[in-house]
């Protein structure tokens, strides 16, 4: 038993099966990573363990419980955290504010008016805000403006607001996409500490075999909704079904 | 049934001015993603096409008719329009009987005109800017110009009557095999449905299988890819924008024999044709063709009075009801695509 | 809860600060004098409440010509129009009681909120001892309430609805127009007449206030003639398309269809009756026939020659006196007095507010006093003659006028636009009388006359 | 102090000084002057500044927070009025039960449409609170009038029962609505040489209660709630993944302007004893969306500056006739005081609506973020290159 089980989970939209028969473990504090060619289905099997999409059939297990049928916001509750492949913040607020919003969710639930008190008076909230953004050092732009932020930046923002919450198992969709080799690598060097100050378990949806092979502890490699194998990095590596499935891509 | 059948016939009527006016402000919206509040406007500024062209057809001169007095005991001034002089009374009249059917010509160029206009100066630089923006500038500019057409018109309804030949009923009945008396129709306004028909049909027909329609639709779903095609999107995008407006305006020309015209027409349909829009999913063409027939047709039938003393006040509110459960049942309208306008 | 009314309406109390020097504004609020916005200086405030946007603003328009040539006449300007020819002989050019006539205008929207508004800013911020104008029932209803709370004196303009001398009347308030039943009552011989005791009429009513108030009037009047009602459907105000409300009637068995629309919708519901063929229609063996009960000028403009031949009724019409004789003395004056300044002939809306201005200065004169409760009673169950309407009369018991009722018709050949309609007759003014407790007026009560302040 | 800081505290006080003075300040012109047209400080106008801008402080905090655009806000203001209106009738003249009921009514009223409506965004909940709220006013306009008096509007009547009060005065009158036995329309006169100033007491009612209507938006602004509302506008989709349920917090956005709208609804009627309809049509609904979008969306006192500007224009412009023109310009010779006033004339009186459409237009493409943000620009001519730090402070919504 994983943290997150997934069992003989389909998908079809129309005619198109994207997902079948899918079925994966992600330990506990391990990082797992899920590779695989465009339309292999991984966003689609991402978006069925956050609630944005419910499987046909087949289930879906995280510490126990089932995540099926759930809104994505109870799911977030259970201890499930996303980065997006483009970094979703809130762009209106500063990054401060940005940080405040996970921090009252996760001792609030899902509402609590506090509709007149000011958000400065929440002494502990701030200074445990503050720490988490240290720790990605942001520190410094606290007052920014969140939508003005480098690409870069907001990756870690983004990052710092999921990690706030302590979640139990950060999923993160194509973390570095998009990104210069510079800031692909301060994103690897990034995770690394993150992985290694705290018990966190992660899933990386990814492209770039790079970072894949930096982080991962364990690799998926899915095709056409199906996976092909389950293995450490070292055996993926020169895998050759792995090959035909990336080759079948370039050809 | 036979009165199902002329409420039928009602609401296709009724539904060809909603689904012509829903078709310009989805047009508006799919390509520019603008809300285009001034769109009302636009069709009454066609109605007043109509006027003016009614007005300068039968511009006349002024002699004194000695023998007649005025209501204050002054010799009566006779105007004998200048088409009476030139091609003789009985042409002349029948020059301006045919006014509206001539206003259709004189719309589309001062339409287009009204649309160019309008796109380049205005529209143009709210395509970044919010919704909310959008409404309040549209909104301003929507009464702007009736107040301009109250200036020069007056607020007083201005008859504007269809061709003698075109006017008078037609008995559909007889031709399904009821009885005469039964199902009377009027005969502008079976013209009205087949203009509406035709004016749909030609817009479809141009997205469909011209070039610049292929362009339009492809910038309707995706606008940057195309920019990045090296098509110049944005005079496309300003064209689309004068054909919208002549819609609107065409379908104004048509309906001023309908409901004499003035000023504030284009405000009463307004909020209307937004709720056809969103009944039949923003930026769904074939979905704002739906919508206005089939509130059209729903609004006929709840003004039946079988309906009227089963629900009371339901004639008032039939719109809103249909367009509540569709939204409720139905997110994203009839024909919508997902995720247009959610944000 | 507190019941203090220590100082009823002495609400607005003057005081002026020692040492400043104290100029009289142009009126005074104060309690010395015993009354609202009593007039102090050598001048007198009016305020004339219309429609100047919407659908009605061109009503407004002709009511606020009519507003502004009265107040031209009483400042002795101009030829002095149907001063000439009022019997009562007290209003000389001089203003009101020697003080000269100003006036403020104000736009009522057709809406009942903007109308106070607008009134409560004429009273509180250019001290108007009366109000007058407006195009509509809601409106005057509404207005007429506000005037009564402020004590001033409210003269309305086209109203129409019998509850606005009916169960909303109030002691400040006077009205000059006729109203539903009246109408009502001058039509059914009328219509007797033209077609006959074997009817069956067909309604198609506004769906507010006035429009029932027309609907159950004129429903009564017919069916004391023996016609039967087939059908009574309701429409929505908005209703711009009627379409589908008249292309059921032929159907139904009626060969009368009543059109109980006013203004924009009553051009549209008549547009679309003629365009389904009704007007040359057969039904139970007789001519198909179209009545509007209330007709005005602008609407008649509006529909144009779809009104050819169709009968309703006026407050008001600018040939009378040329037609019907001297009877109706004062119509020429005015149609004269108003084509000269204006360019064409007035509507009934104009003369109804050009009359209650002058009954309202000439109230003052007789009273002696710009105080409501004296005007009031100066105008109560007061008889005048020489306004175009023949003798009239305003019954004190619900401030109504009381005089003949216009039952015209469109022309087939109308010569120009100002000439649309032909006078059928005149119906007399005792066949329009009903009492005051008559049951469609019934309900409410004027209350106590209030002189604010 | 009051839990608000420095810069909160100082608009506060700024909009307390501006309202407690407003019989001053909007009566700037002699009243025997030609110019006493441009006076606003009249108790009916002056109630109606502070009333709808408590309504459109009301719909700022819904539209200016989270983003969702009700375009049926009238219907809870017309509600309100009703609420107010058969208080008066059935229980007292007294304002404070009136006022009350009209705010529960309202509340009330807006969780029901907005539970519903809120199932959808976007334009479609525009739709959904259009469509209810135009229902609210065909109904009341014609099949409820036995509750709303339909086309009239409901008033005050000499039979009414008032339980705790009387049906009509000791001379026939109607009674008057008063707080413990002030009565609304109290008005004290101040003769300063040829100014006049009006003190209304309906309109320090209302203004108190629009400052602590104002005193609470801005507590709400700066909340944890009104931070979570900014989030909805934001970004709803990051909201729901870190755990977040938007509906809850929109619904009680909806319910707060909704009941603020009541609020309004209800001081109308104190101050008026009148409901009307067209209060609840879809025009009345738009009007303070365009108040809100005029004054500048999302900043406190932007709606409030945009009420008065549109209820000026409204009540002054539309009152100016060729009358008075030609009284201002009659110094100059006649041709040309002709042409003037020929000039003026389509944009006052019956032109009013054209000089507000143009306003309109004008002051959403040259000032995008409405009056407050020509009110900045004008502030940042005095105070140029204040460094960078201040730019960093107007990017988070302030005042």
């Amino acid at each position: 038993m994983g943290l997150l089980d997934v069992k003989d989970v389909n998908k079809r939209f129309g005619g198109l099966q994207a997902l079948g028969d899918v079925n994966l473990s992600v330990a506990e504090n391990s990082v797992h990573a899920i590779i695989g060619p465009n339309g292999a289905g991984k966003s689609t099997l991402l978006n069925c363990l956050v609630g944005k999409l419910i499987p046909d059939t087949g289930s879906v297990m995280f510490a126990g419980r089932s995540v099926l049928g759930r809104k994505p916001y109870e799911i977030n509750q259970m201890g499930i955290s996303r980065v997006f492949q483009t970094p979703e913040i809130f762009g209106d607020l500063s990054v401060f504010e940005n940080m405040m919003i996970p921090l009252f969710a996760k001792r609030d639930g899902a509402f609590r008016m506090h509709a007149f008190e000011g958000v400065t008076q929440e002494r502990g909230l701030i200074g445990e805000a503050e720490k988490m953004l240290d720790e990605v050092d942001m520190l410094d732009k606290r007052e920014l403006h969140a939508g003005s932020l480098s690409r870069g930046d907001k990756r870690r923002l983004e990052m710092a607001m999921c990690l706030i919450q302590r979640p139990k198992l950060l999923l993160l969709d194509e973390p570095t996409a998009g990104m210069a080799r510079a800031d692909t690598n301060n994103t690897i060097e990034l995770l690394k500490t993150i992985k290694n100050k705290r018990d966190i378990t992660m899933c990386i949806i990814e492209h770039d075999m790079h970072v894949v092979f930096s982080l991962a502890d364990r690799i998926t490699v899915l095709a056409q909704g199906t996976p092909l194998v389950e293995d450490v990095p070292e055996n993926i590596k020169g895998h050759p079904k792995v090959k035909e499935a990336y080759l079948g891509e370039a050809a | 049934m036979d009165a199902l059948i002329l409420q039928t016939l009602n609401g296709l009527d009724k539904g060809s001015a909603y689904a012509l006016i829903a078709l310009g402000l989805t047009l508006i919206f799919g390509t520019l993603g603008v809300v285009n509040f001034a769109h009302g406007a636009l069709f009454m500024i066609g109605a007043f096409c109509a006027v003016t062209l009614q007005r300068i057809l039968s511009a006349s001169y002024v002699t004194i008719d000695d023998s007649r007095t005025d209501f204050l005991g002054n010799p009566m001034e006779v105007e004998t329009p200048y088409v009476h002089a030139w091609f003789g009374e009985s042409v002349g009249a029948g020059i301006i009987e045919w006014s509206v059917p001539l206003a259709i010509l004189f719309s589309i160029p001062v339409m287009l005109l009204i649309g160019f206009v309008m796109e380049r100066g205005l529209i143009k630089h709210f395509y970044k800017r919010p919704h909310a923006d959008q409404i309040l500038v549209t909104f301003g500019l929507a009464i702007v110009l009736q107040e301009i057409v109250k200036y020069f018109y007056g607020a007083n309804p201005i008859p504007t009557p269809a061709p003698d030949a075109l006017t008078g009923s037609f008995d559909f009945g007889v031709l399904l095999g009821f009885d005469p008396n039964v199902i009377i129709y009027p005969y502008w306004r079976l013209v009205y449905f087949a203009f509406a028909a035709l004016v749909i049909g030609a817009v479809f027909s141009f997205l469909q299988f011209t070039t610049f329609g292929m362009v339009v639709r492809a910038g309707m779903a995706d606008r940057e890819t195309v920019g990045l095609l090296g098509i110049n999107i944005d005079k496309r995008f300003t064209i689309m924008f004068g054909i919208a407006a002549a819609v609107a305006g065409l379908a104004g020309v048509m309906y001023a024999p309908i409901n004499s015209p003035n000023y504030h027409m284009g405000m009463d349909f307004l909020v209307l044709s937004f709720v056809v829009v969103v009944v039949g999913g923003m930026g769904s063409l074939p979905g704002a063709v739906l919508a206005g027939f089939l509130l059209g047709i729903l609004e006929s039938f709840a003004s039946m009075t079988q309906v009227i003393n089963l629900i009371p006040g339901i004639n008032q509110i039939i719109i809103y009801v249909v367009a509540i459960v569709v939204l409720l049942v139905r997110p994203r309208g009839l024909m919508g695509r997902k995720g247009v306008m959610e944000e | 809860m507190t019941k203090r009314h220590v100082t009823r309406r002495g609400v607005l109390r003057t005081s002026a600060l020692a040492g400043a020097g104290l100029a009289l504004p142009t009126y005074l609020r104060a309690q010395e004098s015993g009354f609202t916005n009593a007039p102090t200086g050598d001048t007198v405030t009016l305020g004339f409440n219309v429609p100047q946007t919407g659908p009605y603003a061109d009503e407004g328009a002709d009511e606020l010509r009519a507003f502004e040539l009265a107040v031209e006449h009483l400042n002795g300007g101009g030829d002095g129009g149907m001063m000439q020819t009022f019997s009562e002989q007290n209003l000389d050019g001089s203003g009101i009681l020697g003080k000269k006539v100003e006036y403020v205008t104000g736009d009522t929207q057709t809406k009942s909120d903007a109308a106070r508004a607008s009134a409560r800013s004429m009273i509180e911020k250019d001290g108007a001892v009366m109000i007058s104008g407006g195009s509509s029932s809601g409106v005057a209803i509404a207005v007429q309430g506000l005037c009564q709370e402020a004590g001033v004196i409210f003269m309305s303009g086209l109203t129409h609805s019998n509850d606005t001398t009916g169960k909303d009347k109030k002691a400040n308030g006077f009205r000059h127009f006729f109203n539903a039943y009246m109408s009502a009552a001058a039509l059914g011989p009328v219509l007797e007449g033209l077609y006959g005791t074997d009817r069956k009429a067909y309604h198609l009513t506004a769906d507010y206030t006035w429009g029932w108030s027309q609907q159950e009037s004129i429903q009564s009047a017919t069916e004391a003639l023996g016609w039967e009602t087939v059908e009574n459907v309701l429409t929505p105000l908005a209703q711009t398309d009627f379409s589908s409300y008249i292309a059921p009637v032929l159907q139904s068995g009626a060969d009368v269809l009543v059109l109980n629309h006013y203004g924009g919708n009553m051009v549209n519901s008549l547009t679309n009756a003629v365009q389904f063929g009704l007007r040359e229609a057969q039904a139970n063996g007789k001519d198909f026939q179209i009545v509007v009960p209330l007709y005005s000028e602008l609407m008649a403009r509006g529909a144009g020659e779809n009104i050819a031949g169709i009968p309703g009724s006026q407050n008001w019409d600018w040939k009378i006196e040329n037609q019907l004789g001297e009877r109706y003395k004062g119509t020429n004056a005015f149609v004269q007095s108003f084509g000269k300044k204006y360019g064409f002939p007035p509507s009934q809306a104009a003369h109804t507010c050009y009359a209650q201005t002058l009954l309202y200065a000439d109230a003052v004169t007789r009273a002696g006093s710009f105080n409501p409760c004296a005007i009031a009673e100066a105008l109560e169950d007061f008889e005048f003659d020489g306004l175009g309407n023949g003798p009239t009369l305003y019954r004190a018991a619900d401030h109504q006028c009381f005089k003949d009722v216009v039952v015209v018709r469109g022309k087939e050949n109308p010569e120009d636009e100002f000439d649309l309609v032909e006078i059928v007759e005149a119906t007399p003014v005792e066949q329009v009388t009903y009492e005051p407790d008559h049951p469609m007026f019934s309900g409410g009560s004027l209350g106590s006359c209030n002189a604010g302040a | 102090m009051l839990g608000l800081g420095k810069k909160d505290l100082g608009l506060l006080a700024a909009v307390a000084a501006l309202t407690l003075l407003a019989p001053f300040l909007l009566n700037p012109f002699p009243s025997d002057s030609s110019l006493a047209q441009f006076n606003a400080g009249y108790p009916d106008l002056m109630q109606r500044f502070v009333i709808f801008g408590i309504f459109a402080i009301g719909f700022n905090i819904l539209f200016g927070l989270t983003g969702y655009l009700s375009f049926g806000h009238a219907a809870f203001l017309g509600v309100g009025s009703y609420a107010a209106v058969w208080m008066f009738k059935l229980l007292t003249m007294n304002v404070i039960p009136a006022i009350i009921l009209s705010v529960i009514v309202a509340g009330l009223f807006a969780l029901l449409i907005g539970f519903i409506s809120l199932r959808r965004s976007g334009i479609y909940f525009a739709i959904l609170t259009l469509a209810f709220a135009q229902m609210s006013f065909a109904l009341a306009y014609s099949v409820l009038t036995p509750i709303t008096n339909g086309e009239t509007g409901l008033q005050i009547a000499l039979d009414d029962p008032r339980i705790l009060g009387v049906s009509a005065t000791a001379d026939g009158s109607i009674p008057v609505t008063h707080l413990f036995g002030l009565e609304m329309r109290a008005t004290e006169i101040l003769n300063l040489g040829p100014w006049q100033f009006q003190f209304s007491a309906g309109y320090y009612l209302c203004a108190a209660i629009m400052l602590a209507a104002f005193y609470l938006s801005i507590r709400i602004f700066r909340s944890p709630f009104g931070m979570m509302l900014r989030a909805v506008k934001s970004n709803q989709q990051r909201l729901y993944y870190t755990g977040l349920n938007a509906r809850p917090y929109t619904l009680a956005a909806f319910v707060i302007s909704g009941m603020y709208a009541g609020l309004a609804g209800g001081l109308l009627a104190s101050m008026d004893p009148l409901a009307g309809a067209e209060r609840m049509q879809w025009t009345a609904s738009g009007e303070v969306v365009l108040m809100t979008i005029l004054g500048g969306a999302g900043t406190l006192i932007g709606p409030v500056l945009g009420a008065g500007f549109i209820k000026y224009f409204e009540n002054i412009f539309s009152k100016l006739n060729d009358n008075v023109l030609h009284g201002w310009f009659a110094f100059l010779p006649d041709g040309l005081e002709n042409a003037v006033v020929a000039i003026i004339h389509p944009f006052v009186g019956k032109g009013w609506h054209l000089t507000l459409g143009l306003m309109f237009m004008l002051v959403v493409i040259f000032l995008p973020g409405g009056l407050v943000e020509g009110g900045q620009r004008i502030g940042r001519l005095f105070r140029r290159k204040r460094g960078s730090e201040e730019r960093a402070a107007q990017q988070t919504p302030a005042e």
